[in-house]
């Protein structure tokens, strides 16, 4: 029997290098294009949206698919990690510090901060269930987006000053307002390019598919299945599924460093930081299959490209979009249609085994 | 013989419900015991104190020299109870062999980080894993079914899967909850082979409910009759089913 | 003396505000309440967080603009005309974008619901273009003032606290002395054993979103009355606070959703006057935070016991 | 005060070939060179309105300037795209509108893309004129330049008017806070308040999460003692304020900004609930200057709506461009970074007389001089407040 | 004696999986028949295929001489069949009354309804005892005595009975096999499924054993409580 179980494990790393290849190559044809001058401006912009997201949508399938959680607040996480990251941007911004140094520490920043936040907000959170859980991941994040959209923050001689007032209010001596309420960041260097991009999601994949199949990722998935046997075989289910939360906001975090590094004015809008982008996010997870760490990198950058793709069309682009994600929604989860698809599979490799099926 | 589990003047109430009420036991080492009674007597509550599912409201359980009243289920899985759910409660998604190897989860060890850098040691933990894990599957006659989804096991599998998983944990008491429910005599037979196999081979320390008779007069050392809560009569099992109360409130005849 | 009656007259000044902020508390959070009921009536039976009840909302406000101002129908069919689209518009959705996902995983439904929530508000604009149209109120009662006119609560206010509590008497006594009431009990328990009672599964939950869609087209005329402008967009927001102002009295728990969107109304409004304007909803969802970890299941949610 | 003459270019350069038959001959003649400008907005979302208005401002300018032979005698390709007034969307549709070959842009229409797409743009040293991007930053690089005031200017402008004029002493100010553009100018307004001797007696927010009920705020305000209320935001929210203040009899001077035009045509809005109401804004959509009604006009028959501020902002921008690419004698064989070098130069030597102002010209930080102009609404209608 | 429920040929898949591989057979108007076989040989498959939880691919179930593969199976309570669930699947959240109540959802007679709840509680004394607990919080042997009294209450012409003595005391084993024929004594049909194989061919006039899928054995209870075969697969001695 230890065969068949070296074979699931060779299946397993297959498929984690499958999905490495396919960014690994999709990196390599992009690069080829650019070189070769064969890219829109419009993809070119994309490219680093692309890896955002996709880092994103791993992230929340962390949450949502492996721990089994639904989060509808991981915008939040990503907003910390986009002004945490991007604040210290600008405090070194004339420091002498090397771009990239400052960058590294900048991401590493984004992430320790979000996971701090995430593990703050978890230790409350996720002793609620289901749709409760839901509704205060996203009260989390709306109360990110509010106070940061309320922050004043300032250096100048005497240290920082912080407002949530205005900045008046911050009684600086000088200095240099680094906050500025709902007008945010403005200035942050452009850091973040297709490669770094690349290599964060690379990583994350990394760190993701490694922790899923390990000791640690099983315990998370048992305790999702079920609390109560997972318990009694001596697990601590609030530990594991802190630990998985506490893990998907940093790599949010990262998300939102590459996010904040992309474009020189960082704001905290309803769109990028609001619960809307929670649920686009979780539309990526949903879409890509829940628990399939593939699929939410597919699925983000199908997903991200379509309403570009869509732009041909104007006024109906929206509208054309919403359309699609029914559609697709349907296509992919609707029984009905799974089965007619599972009917037409079948007729294609009649009668294989039948006890291999079942699996 | 040492005694392993003391149970003493156990209770719990549900509202106004007394469920458990004054539940004394005591269990030797390596010995096959039976919890019987009515339904809705307090049995699979009784397991539900014992394993720290339910906080007591008054008593004492004391586990190998260990007063573990009131501890979680974590900490009690830790101090050596494992059990089974009358409900089926597996990691259905999870493959057979994880399913086992979750309850290898504190008996092998090797830190998130080496799991996520893939050390030596992860690949050597979980190269043990795997084979402990395969060789508690065999003793179920479920080695041939460890890539499968648990939750497309058939339903006696799965009861099966269940018990290798608790004892995955290494306990030092195995509480199972009606196992035989479900199954035909002739799987019932089967299973009864099974615990005794169990019991002789891990050296370990049972204690069950079950409705069927067969199954607990086959198998079982001693018996203890729960009735609206509270011990109706303990003893030897035969004596115990051939006890007329027994037979009024629960037996039938 | 004289500083004495000074005193006192500040402090009477304090107590009016007080009570102000009360009303403005109350007469917003009837309007949540209201569009929380429906939030809840759909959730509690269909178990689907339908993220486009807002939308739904928002339909039903347009549809009574057109029929008041644009065909100058009175505001009775108005109202009526505008249930009537709504309950097709809930029942066609639910049709075509939510039932065959009955047997999917959750999520799925939700993805969905949000799909249509953008198709509904992109179909709004391409219609009605995304200029604001101001709502001519619908509550053709005067302002009461109370307390030598230091007072005052809007005929909008009174109507729709009244219009709520009718609307929650009527839901609790159609679940809990109908057949169809009890027929919504078993389906949101479970929808296979449902059938086996002889309850028509689909019928139900069609019954229930056309309950649920009437209901939004009810609080959109309600909203648009009491905060006259309508945009396509309009019932994102609202429809967001409803569902919180649900969760926060209990989802699926129709005297919750009640009392959930007075609490979250009174709330925001307390919170602007005493706190601070600008992090009010910060406040509120803090509050919703701390009432959620002390009561898991909202406060007036069924506390879901799970036997082992 | 607006001078009654139409749209003309008085560029340092002098008019060339711009007028009449001689341009619509020589951009026959050039054959299929044509100029193309892209406008970008928010066109769906919340903040469509503004995009939208943008979008079709600028298209009415542009058929008036093809129809007159268009910008040096080449016609005008004329592309929108839509940035869901968002910063990442918003190079997005910069990227797209690059695709299609865009050489100048009107646009985009809010704050915080406007910024995110100029620090973009200012790689290709793409030129771009926003209408309606107000916030300080927005024209932070060399190729940014805009047609609106900027918030500081608002605020301030504001404060030196109310000043000035002595109506009130006592001020409150609502304001929402998640705005980069409201929370721009109510920062500056403060600051300047206090050199006008402006008693700020309350301030309240509200958020883009919360602006459905803003009688707590409206109350505070009232208990306050204010005698002037200042509202730094856009026009929807603003009807919704005003009627709600109604109906609580709050009765101040309301004092609002540029974009609080276009309330009176929110439609069936209560035109009575707007009396006393005063703004600075540039324009005014029932002026009856020529150029104004023509504009007005013209964007009713095409689109069916009155024209709000931001409409007439592009409007402008657009002959603010044609005036400038004829003052530099371009032509649209020229590269994006040629174009946009001899334009940022032009910038700051071109002078143009709009429907926005007169008499308009840039210094070199992008931002425009003019003047605004008081109005208040009387009888349901606009008029100059001097 | 004519004919109640017709099976014929029935084809039931889950995905790719060929639960049910075309089998028939018949139950008569007044008969007890039991189906017995392995765990997953598809007797669950068949009785909610049958009671409409779950649809055919192919083949045919007449019922009262109506072909009903196709009809929604809600419609088939108020036509006089019940169906007892595997697994209970009582409302958990609901009272042990409600559950009850909800069994006789089709039926409109007030009076009917009081007449047969009493029966009902006669049969479970537990259940009138009971009666305001939540089901969720009843043990497992009260949830198999709500799920059997619930589908009483639509007084049915014939019910489907799937392991009603599972998770049953012995003495209510009995208890449970003495009301399946009390209520067969009163005109209903039964078809029934049971891994107390002794017991159920004991009150059983015909049986059927099922073996992945497909029907394998047919005949009298009683013989095939003495087929060799059957004997060693599924009866204890
Ligand atoms: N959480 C609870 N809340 C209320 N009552 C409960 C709860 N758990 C159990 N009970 C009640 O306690 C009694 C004992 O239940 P328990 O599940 O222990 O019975 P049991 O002996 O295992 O019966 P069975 O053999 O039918 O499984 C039952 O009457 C049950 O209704
Ligand atoms: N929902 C499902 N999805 C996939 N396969 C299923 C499903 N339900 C049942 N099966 C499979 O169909 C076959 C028949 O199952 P069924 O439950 O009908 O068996 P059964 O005879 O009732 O067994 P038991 O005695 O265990 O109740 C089994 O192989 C089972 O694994
Ligand atoms: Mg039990
Ligand atoms: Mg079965």
């Amino acid at each position: 029997m230890m065969d068949r179980v070296k074979a699931e494990k060779q299946k397993i790393f297959r498929s984690n290098m499958i999905t490495f290849g396919i960014v690994i190559i999709a990196y390599i044809v992009v690069e080829l294009m650019m070189q070769t001058g064969n890219i829109s401006s419009l993809f070119k912009g994309l490219l680093v949206p692309l890896c955002t997201y996709s880092i994103l949508a791993v992230s929340l399938n962390l949450v949502v698919g492996i721990s089994g959680e639904l989060s509808l607040g991981h915008a939040g996480f990503m907003c910390i990690g986009a002004f945490s990251s991007a604040t210290w941007s600008m405090l070194m911004k004339s420091s002498g510090m090397p771009e990239g140094m400052r960058f590294f520490i900048a991401i590493v920043i984004g992430a320790v901060t979000a996971a701090f936040f995430g593990f703050l907000i978890g230790i409350p959170v996720l002793r609620l269930k289901g749709d409760y859980l839901a509704i205060v991941t996203l009260a989390f994040g709306e109360i990110i987006k509010n106070l940061v959209n309320a922050l004043y923050f300032g250096v100048d001689a005497n240290g920082p000053h912080f407002s949530l007032e205005d900045s008046m209010h911050l009684n600086m001596d000088g200095g240099t307002i680094i906050i500025k309420g709902a007008q945010g960041i403005t200035g942050t260097p452009k850091n973040s390019n297709f490669t770094i991009g690349i290599i964060l999601l690379l990583i994350v994949l990394f760190v993701v598919l490694n922790l899923i199949n390990s000791r640690t990722g099983r315990a998370v998935m048992a305790i999702r299945d079920n609390r109560i046997a997972a318990e009694s075989v001596g697990l601590n289910a609030t530990k594991f599924k802190l630990l998985a939360f506490t893990i998907s906001a940093a790599i949010a975090g990262i998300g939102g460093a590459l996010y904040a590094h992309n474009l020189s004015s960082l704001q905290a809008l309803p769109k990028n930081f609001g619960y809307n982008q929670s649920i686009m996010i979780l539309v990526f997870v949903v879409m890509g299959g829940i628990g399939n760490i593939r699929g939410s990198v597919i699925a983000a950058v199908v997903l991200t490209l379509l309403p570009e793709l869509l732009r041909g069309l104007s006024d109906y682009r929206m509208l054309i979009y919403a359309v699609v994600l029914i559609f697709m929604m349907l296509c992919t989860s609707a029984p009905s249609w799974i089965q007619y698809r599972d009917r037409i599979m079948m007729s294609f490799k009649l009668k294989s085994t039948d006890g291999k099926e079942n699996k | 013989m040492a005694t392993l589990l003391k149970v003493d003047r156990l209770g719990i109430s549900f509202g106004g419900l007394k469920a458990v009420d004054g539940f004394n036991v005591e269990i030797e080492k390596n010995e096959l015991y039976g919890l019987i009674g009515p339904n809705g007597a307090g049995k699979t509550t009784v397991f539900n104190l014992l394993t720290g599912v339910y906080k007591p409201t008054n008593g004492q359980i004391v586990l190998d020299g260990d007063n573990i009243t009131g501890l979680d289920c974590e900490a009690i899985s830790k101090k050596g109870i494992a059990r089974t759910f009358q409900n089926i409660r597996l990691f259905s998604q999870l493959s057979v062999l994880d399913n086992v190897k979750v309850g290898l989860h504190n008996t092998n060890q090797y830190s998130t980080l080496d799991g996520i850098f893939r050390t030596p040691k992860f690949r050597k933990v979980e190269r043990e894993m795997d084979e402990k894990a395969l060789e508690l599957l065999k003793v179920f006659e479920l080695d041939g079914y460890c890539d499968y989804k648990a939750s497309n096991l058939p339903y006696g599998q799965q009861r099966k899967l269940e018990i290798a998983r608790a004892l995955a944990t290494s306990p030092k008491l195995l509480l199972l909850d009606e196992p035989a429910a479900g199954m035909n005599p002739n799987e019932t037979e089967e299973l009864m082979n099974t615990i005794r196999l169990v019991r002789d081979r891990f050296d370990m320390t049972i204690l069950l409910i079950e409705h069927d008779m067969k199954l607990v007069s086959g198998i079982c050392d001693r018996l203890t009759v729960l009735n609206f809560g509270q011990v109706l009569k303990q003893g030897s099992t035969q004596e115990v089913l051939h006890d007329p109360e027994v037979i009024k409130a629960y037996l039938g005849d | 003396m004289y500083k004495k009656q000074l005193v006192r007259n500040d402090e009477v000044a304090k107590m009016m505000s007080f009570i102000s902020y009360l009303l403005n508390g109350l007469s917003l959070g009837s309007v949540y309440a209201i569009i929380a009921l429906g939030y809840t009536m759909v959730y509690g039976i269909a178990k689907m967080l339908n993220f486009a009840h807002g939308d739904i909302l928002m339909v039903g406000g347009y549809t009574a603009f057109i029929a008041f101002n644009s065909l100058g129908l009175p505001i009775p069919v108005a109202i009526l005309v505008s249930m009537v689209v709504c309950t097709l518009l809930g029942i066609t959705i639910e049709k075509i974008a939510y039932k065959p996902l009955r047997q999917a995983n959750s999520l799925s439904v939700l993805i969905t619901a949000i799909g249509v929530s953008y198709l509904l508000q992109n179909l709004a604009q391409l219609i009605f273009s995304a200029n604001p149209k101001s709502f001519s109120s619908f509550v053709p009662l005067k302002p009461v003032k109370l307390a030598g006119g230091q007072l005052t609560i809007s005929g909008e206010t009174i109507v729709t606290i009244v219009t709520c509590i009718i609307i929650v008497a009527g839901l609790v006594t159609f679940i809990n002395k109908t057949k169809a009431g009890q027929a919504m009990l078993a389906v949101s328990e479970d929808k296979g054993a449902a059938t086996l009672m002889g309850v028509d599964v689909n019928g139900t939950i069609s019954l229930t979103f056309a309950i649920g869609s009437a209901l939004a087209a009810i609080g959109g005329i309600l909203l648009c009355s009491a905060y006259p402008t309508l945009t396509p967009t309009t019932g994102a927001m609202p429809g967001i606070k409803a569902f919180v102002a649900a969760v926060l009295g209990g989802i699926g728990s129709i005297p919750g959703a009640f009392v959930g969107g007075i609490i979250l109304g009174v709330l925001e409004n307390l919170a602007k006057a005493y706190i601070s304007s600008k992090l009010s909803d910060a406040i509120v969802f803090s509050v919703l935070i701390i009432v959620l970890l002390v009561k898991p299941t909202g406060i007036l949610g069924k506390k879901i016991m799970e036997k082992v | 005060g607006s001078s009654g003459s139409k749209p003309a270019a008085t560029a340092a350069a002098g008019d060339t070939a711009s007028s009449d038959g001689a341009a619509a001959d020589a951009g026959s003649a050039s054959g299929d060179l044509t100029w193309k400008i892209g406008a970008q907005g928010p066109l769906t979302g919340g903040a469509a309105v503004y995009g939208t208005a943008v979008i079709n401002g600028a298209k009415i300018a542009i058929d008036e300037i093809n129809e007159a032979g268009g910008i040096n005698g080449y016609k005008v390709e004329y592309q929108t795209a839509d940035d869901e007034h968002d910063q990442e969307k918003a190079i997005n549709a910069y990227n797209s509108l690059k695709d299609w070959g865009m050489q100048i842009l009107i646009g985009p229409t809010t704050s915080a893309p406007t910024i995110a797409v100029a620090s973009e743009a200012v790689n290709d040293n793409m030129f771009l004129l926003t209408p309606s991007g107000s916030a300080v930053d927005c024209t932070a690089t060399a190729n940014a330049y805009r047609v609106c005031f900027s918030d500081p200017a608002q605020g301030a402008k504001s404060a030196q008017y109310i000043g000035e004029h002595k109506l009130a002493t006592k001020v409150a100010i609502l304001y929402d806070s998640s705005d980069v553009y409201s929370s721009g100018i109510y920062e500056a307004f403060v600051a300047e308040a206090a050199n006008q001797g402006i008693e700020i007696v309350d301030t309240e927010q509200f958020t883009a999460d919360s602006k459905t009920d803003f009688s707590t705020q409206l109350q505070k305000m009232q208990a306050s003692g204010a005698e002037l209320a200042f509202l730094p935001f856009y026009y929807t929210e603003a009807a919704l304020v005003l009627t709600q203040a109604n109906t609580m009899g709050f009765e101040p001077v309301f004092f609002g900004v540029d974009g609080m035009d276009g309330i009176l045509d929110v439609e069936n809005f209560d035109k009575s609930l707007a009396e006393g109401l005063m703004l600075l804004t540039p324009f005014a959509a029932d002026a009856d200057d020529e150029a104004t009604v023509n504009f007005v006009t013209k964007y009713k028959e095409a689109f069916g709506d009155t024209p709000i501020q931001f409409a007439a902002d592009a409007y402008d921008a657009a002959y603010i461009i044609k005036a400038a690419v004829e003052a530099a004698n371009l032509t649209p064989d020229k590269s994006v970074d040629e174009i946009g070098t001899a334009l940022e130069e032009q910038m700051k030597t071109v002078s143009y007389d709009g429907i926005t102002g007169s008499g308009m010209t840039w210094n070199e930080n992008g931002d425009v001089d003019k003047e605004p102009k008081a109005v208040v609404i009387k009888d349901g209608a606009y008029v100059s407040a001097e | 004696m004519s004919t109640m429920l017709d099976v014929k040929d029935l084809n039931v898949y889950y995905g790719v999986i060929h639960a049910l591989k075309g089998i028939s057979f018949h139950v008569d108007k007044g008969e007890i028949v039991t189906l017995i076989g392995a765990n997953g040989a598809g007797k669950t498959t068949t009785l909610q295929t049958i009671t409409g939880l779950i649809p055919a691919r192919s083949g045919s179930v007449v019922y009262n001489g109506k072909e009903i593969i196709h009809t929604p199976g809600h419609q088939l309570v108020s036509n006089g069949l019940a169906h007892v669930p595997e697994g209970r699947r009582v409302f958990a959240t609901l009272s042990v009354y409600q559950n009850l109540m909800l069994g006789a959802y089709t039926r409109k007679d007030k009076d009917g309804i009081e007449a047969t709840l009493k029966t009902v509680y006669e049969h479970f004394p537990r259940l009138l005892e009971r009666k305001n607990q939540m089901a969720g919080t009843l043990s497992g042997g009260e949830q198999q005595m709500l799920a059997m009294g619930r589908a009483l209450m639509s007084n049915p012409q014939m019910v489907v009975l799937d392991e009603p003595s599972m998770g049953l005391s012995p003495i209510y084993v009995n208890e449970i096999f003495n009301i399946i024929e009390k209520i067969h004594e009163s005109g209903v049909t039964v078809l029934l499924v049971e891994q107390n194989a002794n017991k159920a061919l004991s009150i059983a006039d015909r049986a059927y054993v099922l073996e992945t899928g497909k029907i394998t054995i047919e005949g009298d209870a009683h013989e095939l409580s003495n087929d060799p075969k059957v004997k060693a697969a599924y009866l204890s001695e």
